[in-house]
């Protein structure tokens, strides 16, 4: 299940309903992952644009591949802006055993990190700055600059 | 006719041009200044598909998507 | 900080207390580790021993460990009985960033399972079972074994 | 004297001995025929600090703990 929010997520809400959606499906390992934006360099906030056709099928395609491994995934992101100190992000595993949550925990998060379709800016002096130095090109990028 | 769209931090608005595939958009593209600083980073999606070649045909109605480099979380 | 509780643990009021405790220290990452007891081979549940002194100090030797990559550490677990479904440990890390906590709740919740005081029991036909086919020797172990 | 003390799953009362080191209470442990299937699996603490030799000394009112192979989780 993937899950957009305007604004901060409500991380006790999402943690307890996602823990009870699937507390008699006889999981053993359930691994959060909650990314928090950080006080740094005077930012007030982060700001997110999210395109949600390619997000959903990135997130189906990451679904698809757990399955086999007795794996399920669960995601959710805000959009617009969220302030210091406020979440923003939070994937989670569900699996039988713990070596296949942990290792899937740590690839979907990563993979999250450089292909889901989601811009960040920084909130800062009541601007809204693309992040572009912390940015990254997801993998083919450069079609349509090559050589012609 | 296509139609062309750019995401997040790209300030344009969208695009309809003829083309027959990415190629033609690339040409396109390039002979635009306001675009030559996106197009080394972004990847490319075809009706919200990502693809990997400019032989990628096109047809009418289709919508070509720039994604530039992303960061969630 | 290190809880123990008489059987299962309330997965809520533990992820959203904790969340709450480190809200404000600038922490981008929170990764708690939730495990279940799952219903297998007929056991209507496990029930854990646990040797608090030695549990104690292997837990704070982890946060000694944890403290100069910023990172900090949190464990519940439960004495006694876990029925099937019920939740009987939760370990989490709260890092800056997302690299270190992925690493250290991996590396954290392995040496748990190898290392810390704890025994486990199958509640099975109203009996209490040690499962030591399921069991680890702790490093170091056979010491007093030897050829004499 | 010094204690020893069981851990865990393993059924037996603390019993109490003269020993100057672990060397001692190995020696001792392995004339309980109840203990034999125990000490290959059992890792040693000494006041609640796990060692790693025989050599470890013990004074008046030690305490050995014996802990068999562990699972929380």
């Amino acid at each position: 299940m993937l899950e957009l929010y305007d604004g901060a997520l409500n991380v006790p809400e999402i943690l307890t309903r996602w823990y009870a959606e699937e507390s008699s499906n006889n999981y053993g390992a359930y691994i959060p992952f909650v990314g928090t934006v950080r006080e740094e360099e005077g930012i007030e906030g982060l700001s997110f644009d999210v395109y949600e056709p390619i997000l959903t099928s990135w997130f189906e395609a990451w679904v698809a591949k757990a399955a086999p491994l007795g794996a399920t995934l669960k995601m959710a992101h805000s959009r617009g802006d969220v302030l210091v100190h406020e979440s923003s992000y939070i994937a989670a595993v569900f699996s039988p055993k713990r070596r296949v949550a942990l290792e899937t925990i740590e690839a979907f998060v990563e993979d999250f990190k450089a292909s889901a379709p989601i811009w960040k800016y920084d909130l800062k002096n009541g601007q809204r700055l693309y992040a572009r130095d912390r940015s990254t090109p997801i993998e083919g990028s450069g079609l349509l600059g090559g050589k012609s | 006719m296509v139609t062309i769209e750019f995401l997040g931090p790209i300030q344009k608005a969208p695009l309809t041009l003829e083309a027959a595939s990415l190629r033609d958009v690339a040409e396109a593209l390039k002979n635009d200044g306001e675009m030559s600083q996106w197009l080394e980073s972004c990847a490319v999606a075809v009706n919200d598909t990502l693809v990997a070649t400019l032989d990628t045909p096109l047809k009418n109605g289709d919508k070509v998507s720039l994604l530039p480099p992303v960061c969630g979380g």
